[in-house]
């Protein structure tokens, strides 16, 4: 079964096991945004404090499958502390990893070389590509946050 | 009654090889095709019949005078009446309406029958175990009348509570319950849930999708008003459904959806609708689809539909024996325990494991489960449950396919750990 | 264009030898189809599509995670995609609503977005040629809203009457025309009706069910906000359609019928509907009829609909050339005489011979055409006629077809002189 | 073409060419009852006058293929003059010879032998069961004649 082992990495395991960031923050202050996965149920509540540019503190309910949960919970870690650009490149470059699918060759024929280290942990998710139903559930995260900073009030 | 009994007119071997989709090899496996529920597998007689028609009858339907329209009508027509003789319908084959499917047959009932005979404060009585196909169009409705639409609890053990029925009647105009539960498995008893509802002056709608195709279906016997069902879960194709209606119903109704086939006349002032189930049928019907689904009512004739549900209750019986034993309490099955009066329709909540990675693990070994709400989301609410992963049987089911599920549950379970 | 031109890269004969239902021999001779206006004959190929969807792929789309059911998803979407391409849909896939079929798609434009956008006094203009699908559903939505429906007259040479357009527009919120007549052949200017609708503030919803199979179809360039077709009708299985629109027209239209598949979440005390086409789309889709519908999106793609609109056309130049030549006006064609602007559609009047007669005679020969007032009562009425003959041609028509209906014709004739 | 000839005999074709009884009556006292075969678009009206139990005299108008047309002309012919009771019988006697179709044998195994003299020139109708569809045509003149006497008041 080495497919389900690209997919279920232990890792990700861990972070479904034991999710980071559970709980939730007061909002307001706290921006609080419902993500939703109708094709499987999957229910994420993110919620963001941001100060000066910065998210300050990130907390998670809601859930879902392992990917989803782990994705979740590996997101809370990536981007907390982190200033809202930086956050922005961390959810782009998530995005393109989720978009590989089965391309591994670039318009000029090159081989598509991402550089998952970039990504830290979260390049554990990189084997959900070859599942394509699963993309959704490690992208629930990501759009929501994403979605949380478009409505933080600009300061 | 056990398995050997009905070894010498039915057997699931024979149901088996008559299957193509039962010969794919999935992630290297043979496939272990436990979602009928969702969707059944058409034997080849079904798959010959759409396509035989493609190629030798082909012709729109109705006011056809050349000899391949009467040959398609004819297909047509006939369907409805072998499904009339499937059911049993008292008023033959003028009672049945094609539809799309079981969805359309309610929206049809709720927009044809129910604007035009409820209004603010009458009463829709559903279950808390119904499809979303039962639930939405009476919600639907309400927003344009008022109606209230109430709902019949589930007990712990996954039955209807009818403790509280008498007070549960009050004002209720229609009965509208499922047959056969599509997530716990669960048998309702139409006939007496018919006597009910006539006791309280009130008509009976019965959500047939899955239990016309499991159990042998008498509307004449279990006495109800109205039967919804859809051909692909009947070992027939996609695209067609039908609403059964007694004909005394049928007459009263006004039309549904508008346009060709449906009227007797139109001018530029208005128009008058039909006589018959065509008043409910606009436009090209699934012409095709009906010869599809003639062919599969035929081939469960030929099984005999009680060889069908003793041969499920059979397997259903042995599944839930071993995947007790198998995993000691890690999966626990959201629906009846004991196989009275339940279909094989095991929905698996698997301790530690969501159902969409249950359902992964599944695939690889070639598993055919669905996971998900299965379009009851209150029934899920209910029980606390975002989703399970549910396996069922289907007249092609065979305890060997019982023996690789708990094989891949077994993974399953241990990866998760 | 003579035929010659397109020779080399469009072969009739071809088309012909890949449909199965051109071998049957109907009454001893060999069939000569002429009835695709009311349904086509599909090739081998969307069959083959079907049969193989069954035998290797079938399963419930959404929500499966198991390898069959996302073939069956992939190719459910990809006939999405197919369709948007075929008709250069701006906005792509998600413009594209399954329904079952022409009617059903005026019917979801009327009671979602008509009933949402439309109330006492608003006008939905329609056209005297309208078929019954675009005729009513409007009338049905008037019996709750209270809008006018109105109607553009058809001249005395079948066209659309314009010169009065500007007036007919006031208080129209939605024109609703064919893109080409199913009984006349005339082919509207949707481009400019377009520009009309839209420079008096109104939204244009277009009837392709002829169209789409015999003319190159392009919302984009023709700046249309709604289309409608239907499988059947373009070499595609029964039990289909599709309905287009513009992604925000779509995303504004509340839900159509209800159940599973259109919702985000059910409770028992309401519903939140889903988001892009599926909203529109209740219940298990038309999932083997939309593999049939990619197929013969493909095969009339590869054909070439300009090669294909070509053929026909010189199909008809030469079938009313002869007509009007063997039967000096004993045969009278109702639409258009010259062959600008019209398609492959001939309603017959034979001078004595009532259509059904027509119809009966010319089955002898094994010609099929349609007797009827084809779903376009008003048109009939206006020309104070209660039904015609109708002789129409699809890809795989040749002038050999002309040549057996001549002959037939001459029967007809002859016998009731 | 001898299927076709069996249809359209030579009677039914100077029924069609020249149908009898065309017209109307005043209404009332005529009864006037509408028929419709909504296959193929026939109208037909028929105008009744029933006088102490006899059909005095019988109008039509409307349209329709040759098989209605004849039907009706012949109908009327058949009726005109005759005690309700008997007409009654003869639209017992004209339907049994519509439903035979492909019946020749009775339960019984013995050939069907319906004696289509006492229906005079209307058994010439008798080719139309060999073409199935064309069966509504030629009842619905029958169908719209019974209709009419069950609304005759009665006497
Ligand atoms: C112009 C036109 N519109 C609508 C329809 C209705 O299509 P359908 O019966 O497939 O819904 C037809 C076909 O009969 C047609 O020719
Ligand atoms: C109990 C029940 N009712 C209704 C439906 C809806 O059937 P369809 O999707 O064919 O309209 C289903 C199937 O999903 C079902 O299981």
């Amino acid at each position: 079964m080495s497919n389900l082992d690209d997919l279920y990495r232990e890792i990700i395991l861990d972070h479904y096991r034991t999710p980071r960031n559970r709980g939730e923050l007061a909002s307001p202050p706290a921006v609080r945004v419902e993500g939703f996965n109708p094709l499987c149920g999957d229910e994420l509540v993110v919620y963001l404090n941001v100060d000066n540019g910065v998210v300050t503190d990130i907390k998670l309910s809601g859930h879902g499958c392992s990917i989803s949960q782990a994705s979740s919970s590996m997101m809370s870690v990536a981007v907390k502390g982190k200033a809202v650009v930086e956050v922005h490149a961390i959810i782009d470059r998530f995005k393109e990893m989720m978009t590989l699918k089965e391309r591994s060759l670039d318009d000029q024929g090159e081989p598509i070389i991402l550089d998952l280290r970039t990504l830290g942990e979260i390049a554990a998710l990189a084997g959900v590509v070859k599942f394509p139903v699963r993309i959704k559930c490690a992208t629930l995260a990501w759009n929501t946050l994403a979605q949380a900073l478009a409505d933080v009030a600009p300061s | 009654m056990a398995l050997g009994e009905h070894v010498t007119t039915f057997s699931a071997r024979q149901v088996r090889a008559d299957t193509p989709m039962l010969r794919r090899v999935v992630n290297g496996r043979a496939i272990t095709y436990l979602d009928s529920a969702s969707s059944s597998l058409p034997p080849r007689a079904v798959i010959e019949a759409i396509s035989r028609y493609y190629e030798l009858h082909h012709a729109n339907v109705h006011r056809g005078v050349y000899t391949t329209a009467n040959e398609a009508t004819a297909i047509f027509e006939g369907a409805r009446e072998a499904i009339a003789a499937f059911i049993n319908a008292p008023g033959g084959a003028d009672e049945i309406v094609f539809t799309h499917g079981t969805t359309e047959s309610f929206n049809l009932i709720a927009r044809s029958w129910g604007a035009a005979n409820l209004g603010a404060g009458d009463v829709v009585l559903v279950s808390e175990m119904e499809h979303h196909a039962n639930i939405v169009p009476w919600f639907q409705l309400r927003e344009t009348t008022g109606i209230e639409v109430r709902f019949i609890p589930v007990t712990d053990d996954f039955r209807l509570d009818l403790s509280n029925i008498d007070e549960l009647m009050r004002g209720v105009k229609l009965l509208s319950v499922t047959g056969m539960s599509n997530v716990l498995g669960t048998i309702n008893p139409i006939a007496e849930l018919a006597g009910i509802a006539h006791r309280h002056g009130a008509l009976i709608a019965v959500d047939a999708a899955q239990s016309v195709a499991h159990l042998a279906t008498d509307v004449r016997a279990s006495n109800v008003d109205f039967l919804a069902f859809s051909g692909h879960k009947m070992l027939g194709p996609t695209g067609i459904g039908v609403l059964w209606a007694r004909r005394e119903i049928l007459a009263d109704m006004p039309p549904f959806l508008g346009g060709g086939g449906m009227i007797l006349d139109v001018r530029t002032d208005g128009y008058v609708p039909a006589a018959g189930p065509t008043r409910f049928e606009a436009g090209t019907p699934a012409i095709a689809e009906s010869a599809g689904l003639a062919a599969a009512v035929r081939y469960l004739s030929a099984l005999g539909m009680d060889h069908v549900a003793a041969h499920e209750h059979d397997l259903t019986i042995d599944a839930l024996t071993r995947l007790e034993s198998e995993f000691s309490g890690r999966v626990r099955i959201i629906g009846p325990a004991d196989a009275h009066a339940r279909g094989g329709v095991l929905s698996l909540d698997v301790e530690g494991v969501h159902p969409h990675d249950v359902a992964q693990i599944l695939d690889q070994y070639g598993v055919c489960v669905r996971p998900g709400h299965h379009c009851a989301k209150p029934l899920m609410r209910r029980f606390g449950l975002a989703a399970t992963a549910r396996a069922s049987f289907g007249p092609y089911s065979l305890t060997s396919d019982t023996d690789v599920l708990i094989e891949a549950l077994g993974e399953a379970v241990s990866l998760f750990g």
